[in-house]
């Protein structure tokens, strides 16, 4: 039987519900990676459940992912518009509360969570002034937190990067207080891509229920489509939050 | 009509010009010949009225009307078997041709031209390329899934390049990256013979079911027509519009942008609200605004439909509120489109419009008349058949003739040149030819270019840069999907126009079927000098001859293109740059073949196939 | 009409890449007078009517808001442009 | 140190679509009073030194040539900011 590309919104086939999770998806005007994240969370297992940004019902879901994309254009600032968004408010109220919803924030995402100040610093134009996309290295420098659990501490992997405005930036005294409280998620590894202080690729907030990387882990799910055409690195993520939200170590 | 009215707008009426039939009107300005002029005249039966002249001028264009290609273009439909004919759903004529690829799955993809702008303003000219040709592929049905890029530019090294190459692959990139569509492979050739003259070629693919499918047509009297997306601004009409004699009296409008500006974000929303309208049935008919705008969409919806159109045009969104009805008809603003809706789906289409907040106006409707009906303000200002704006224009049997440099061109080999007698005769000679070619800036590495386009978006590429072609998969469950390459090559064009059509077609064959695909369709964007001289026409009519030809060898039907003509710097043409895709069909793109070894395995075996 | 102009610039202490880009082709071009240059947005309100003290509030909340992102930016200017 | 600011708007005529997203998100954050807005660029040039004549006429020849692109740019202000 043959599917069809799913409609934003549209995300019933094919499902695979192993896991019972529910993974929320949010989609902006101007989000391009809704449908490959949903994919992700369907290859790990769980249900993908379409968020729309201008809805305030988060469904039940079990976590949260905001993909990437270029939302509102990035015309004024990556993410800016967004995070004003009704689901958004939403979104940071949950993962704010004692429930700790899990929330994954890929490239536009994760500058959503930055302008959301769910999670510090902010991204500026690449070091380059140019629009990259290439097959990047990362570290993982944490894995307690719900999307890299399943990592191990120190792991290399390679994941997709594709992005303009990706130079992460912090005051040197934010900076100091992510390594001290070990949120620096991921850094980059060989090539600075981007300018990023540190080399941060990615970062969590303290309780490591919300985590924001500029790399895209959903591109990176499936043999033949991803990073070097062999890389499925990035699944790890997805079934990290299935550990996670089954009371698998933190 | 109000004094108001007439005083801001001087509105020229059918009536009006039918009492005023020796008003000047400046139609030599607007791109019409003599010829052309009196053949309006004589379709109407009186001097057409401004905004009526508007339309014709820009309909009957070489850009719309291919009225100097036309007689050529014939051979793509006549040099056709049933066989090449079996999965063809929609061939030349419509936005894009569409094949069928099984499963209930179709394909439909074309590449289109955007040299001028480009070399205008690279950034733009090149980013609004990308935008026009997604929005072809929309129109018939289709989810837009990847796009390409074929370039050429001129000396690498000449300070004007720099200019040019940079803005032409950030525009590609700013607009390709910011739709969510993987740029999947094009091609990047610098040779001073393009250097005021660049070509910019954008490619879009698309994905439909078969019950997506729509034309761009106007059936069902009482049909609602419907303009969404972008508001209508003064792009595209030119410097200091000569419409402003469509006042002809002192009151100048304001100026009118000489380039365009993309709004991908908007052109990704209306992708969006476009494919949710298909889904749920909601347009009896679609057509994109591209060159010609509401001229062309208005003129070739009604045309092909049953029955005729009423439009008042006062009803269309303005960015800029000085514009005249000729301009509102001739501007070429983008990410707009026109639909027909019928009245019980005006609900619902709204209701799609509010959720992506897109802005829209209500036109006019289908009649049963045959006449496509202009108003402004209730006045009417366009009376015409539509078929005689979108059809029925003129067509030239322009004079060509194998130039008598010709013989010559193809006498001067290398091997007689100064340079051809130093040939490399010592291995060491040998390895430093080798090292010199391959630095060369057409040889060398482009992922300077392609690392500057998303490849990965939508989680389907299959193949991409720095593979011979792309390929995307198309259904995730039996991965069903298709490649796609791009070629061409000026130089041997130049040597032997009707040689040369031909080996382009053979390089993206070659390309398509080694990367594991069965070649099935092909688009082509012939891009040649001034068809006026007889050289650059005798180029065309052999590269049309030899691609036809080649197609009718190889089985594969051309279903749909764009020329692009007077591609010239002064009086000299580029050289005949005719760029063929190649689309193959997968059954499985699990089974598609990169180039080159990936594999870290040693002990390959290398083989030399053919001649 | 009336325009209200706010003027936001990345804060100092951040590096500015496209004005370090800028900085780095005047020399080029022959302009050698500059030490650094740094590149901001400027954004156009325009108000139709008269622009009270309320409506100006507005502009700046909204500068503070929207158009700048305190972590990175200064909002140096909002002012009132009569044409 | 004085510092040249240099402001480069799009054309009126041109398409801004970055202004228009932002007149987008205004009304929806309860700001109701703009009609339209527009973005631009704003530039500071650093002086060392004392801004001469002839280091302003460098900057306006910056402002049309490198720092605007005059088919689709205005450039609506140089001038001098001292510290
Ligand atoms: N402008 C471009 N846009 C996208 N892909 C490009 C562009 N130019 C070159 N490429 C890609 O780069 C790769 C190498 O190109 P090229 O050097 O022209 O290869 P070849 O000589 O084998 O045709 C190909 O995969 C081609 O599709």
């Amino acid at each position: 039987m043959s599917t069809e590309l799913p409609l934003i919104g549209d995300y019933s086939t094919p499902t695979n519900e192993l896991s019972g999770a529910r993974i929320g998806v949010v989609t902006f005007p101007g989000t391009l990676d809704d449908r490959d994240a949903a994919r992700a969370v369907r290859a790990s297992g769980a249900e993908a459940v379409s968020l729309w940004h201008a809805d305030t019902d988060l469904q039940d879901v079990d976590a949260v992912v905001i993909p990437g994309g270029f939302s509102y254009g990035d015309y004024l600032r990556a993410g800016a518009i967004s995070r004003f968004a009704p689901m958004m408010s939403k979104i940071a109220d949950a993962a704010n509360s004692d429930a700790k919803l899990p929330v994954l924030g890929i490239c536009n995402g994760f500058q959503i969570l930055t302008e959301s100040h769910l999670l510090p610093g902010s991204m500026i134009k690449n070091d380059h002034l140019k629009f990259i996309c290439r097959d990047q290295l990362l570290r993982v420098e944490n894995n307690q937190t719900a999307w890299t659990n399943g990592f191990e501490a120190g792991q290399e992997i390679t994941i997709v990067l594709k992005n303009q405005d990706g130079q992460y930036v912090a005051d040197e005294k934010t900076l100091d207080e992510l390594e001290a409280e070990n949120r620096i998620a991921f850094s980059y590894v060989g090539w600075n891509p981007n300018g990023s202080r540190r080399s941060i690729a990615g970062v969590s907030n303290k309780a490591g229920n919300v985590v924001g990387l500029m790399p895209h882990p959903e591109h990176a799910i499936e043999v033949g489509f991803g990073p070097d055409a062999r890389g499925t690195d990035g699944l790890t993520f997805f079934t990290s939050v299935l550990t996670h939200l089954v009371g698998g170590k933190k | 009509m109000s004094q108001e009215a007439t005083k801001e707008f001087n509105i020229d009426t059918v009536d009006n010009a039918a009492g005023t039939p020796d008003v000047e009107l400046p139609w030599a300005e607007l791109g019409l010949k003599d010829n052309e002029f009196a053949e309006i005249v004589k379709i109407l039966g009186r001097r057409p009225t401004a905004a009526e002249l508007a339309m014709y001028s820009v309909m009957w264009s070489e850009h719309c009307s291919y009225k100097s290609t036309k007689n050529h273009l014939r051979q793509f439909g006549q040099k056709v078997t049933d066989e090449m004919k079996k999965d063809l759903m929609v061939g030349m004529g419509e936005n894009a041709g569409v094949t069928d690829l099984g499963d209930g799955w179709a394909v439909t993809f074309k590449i289109e031209s955007h040299n001028s702008p480009s070399y205008v303003e690279p950034y733009q000219g090149a980013a609004t390329g990308i935008g026009g040709i997604v929005r072809d592929i929309i129109s018939m049905g289709a989810r837009p899934i990847a796009v390409m890029d074929p370039l050429r530019f001129g000396a690498i090294d000449h300070e004007d390049s720099q200019r040019v190459v940079h803005g032409v692959v950030s525009g590609i990139g700013g607009y390709g990256n910011s739709l969510g569509l993987p740029n999947i492979g094009g091609e990047t050739v610098f040779d001073p013979i393009y250097q005021g003259n660049p070509l910019v070629n954008a490619l879009a693919v698309g994905a439909l079911r078969h019950e997506d499918l729509r034309l761009a047509n106007a059936s069902g009297v009482g049909n609602k027509v419907v303009l969404f997306g972008a508001r209508t601004g003064g792009d595209g009409i030119g410097g200091a519009s000569v419409l402003a004699s469509e006042s002809f009296d002192d009151t100048k409008p304001s100026k009118r942008p000489a380039v365009q500006v993309g709004d991908p974000f908007a052109e990704k929303v209306l992708i969006e609200c476009c494919l949710e309208l298909f889904k749920a049935s909601l347009v009896e008919g679609i057509q994109d605004l591209g060159a010609a705008g509401i001229s062309c969409a208005t003129s070739e919806l009604a045309s092909n439909g049953e029955g005729g159109m009423q439009v008042e045009l006062t009803n269309v969104l303005l960015r800029d509120s000085t514009l005249t009805p000729g301009e509102i008809l001739m501007s070429e603003s983008q990410e707009r489109m026109m639909a027909v809706v019928t009245p019980e789906n005006i609900e619902a289409f709204e209701a799609v419009m509010a959720k992506w907040n897109v802005e829209y106006s209500w036109l006019g409707e289908v009649t049963d008349t045959d006449r496509l009906i202009i108003t402004w303000d209730g006045e009417v200002i366009v009376d015409v058949d539509p078929k005689t704006v979108a059809h029925d224009g003129p067509v030239y049997d322009r004079p060509y003739a194998r130039p008598e440099w010709q013989d010559a061109l193809q006498a001067d080999t290398f091997k007689s040149s100064e340079a051809g007698k130093n040939l490399p005769a010592t291995g060491e000679e040998l390895k430093a030819a080798v090292l010199e070619l391959i630095a060369s800036p057409n040889m060398c590495d482009k992922s300077w270019i392609t690392n500057q386009y998303d490849r990965y978006v939508g989680g389907n590429t299959a193949l991409a840069a720095p593979d011979d072609s792309g390929v995307v998969r198309i259904d995730e469950s039996t991965g069903l999907g298709v490649a796609i390459a791009t070629d061409a090559n000026g130089r041997y064009t130049f040597l032997d126009p009707y040689a040369g059509a031909q080996l382009a077609l053979a390089e993206s064959y070659r390309n398509v079927a080694t990367s594991g695909a069965i070649p099935a369709a092909v688009s082509d964007c012939l891009n040649y000098g001034s068809p006026e001289n007889p050289d650059v026409m005798w180029q065309l009519a052999e590269g049309i001859r030899g691609l036809s030809d080649a197609c009718m060898e190889l089985g594969v039907p051309v279903t749909g293109g764009n020329v692009s003509l007077y591609n010239q710097t002064g009086d000299k043409p580029i050289h005949p740059t005719p760029v063929v895709a190649t689309l193959g069909k997968f059954d499985d793109v699990a089974r598609r073949t990169p180039s080159g070894w990936r594999e870290e395995a040693d002990g390959q075996a290398i083989y030399l196939i053919g001649t | 009409m009336p325009r209200i102009v706010v003027d936001v610039m990345l804060k100092p202490e951040i590096l500015d890449p496209q004005g370090k880009a800028i900085a780095g082709a005047l020399p080029r071009l022959g302009f050698t007078s500059f030490e650094a240059v740094r590149q901001g947005k400027r954004f156009e309100l325009t108000v139709d009517g008269e622009v009270t003290e309320e409506i100006l509030a507005q502009a700046r909340e909204a500068a503070e808001t929207l158009l700048s992102n305190p972590v990175i930016e200064d909002v140096v200017n909002v002012e009132v442009v009569e044409d």
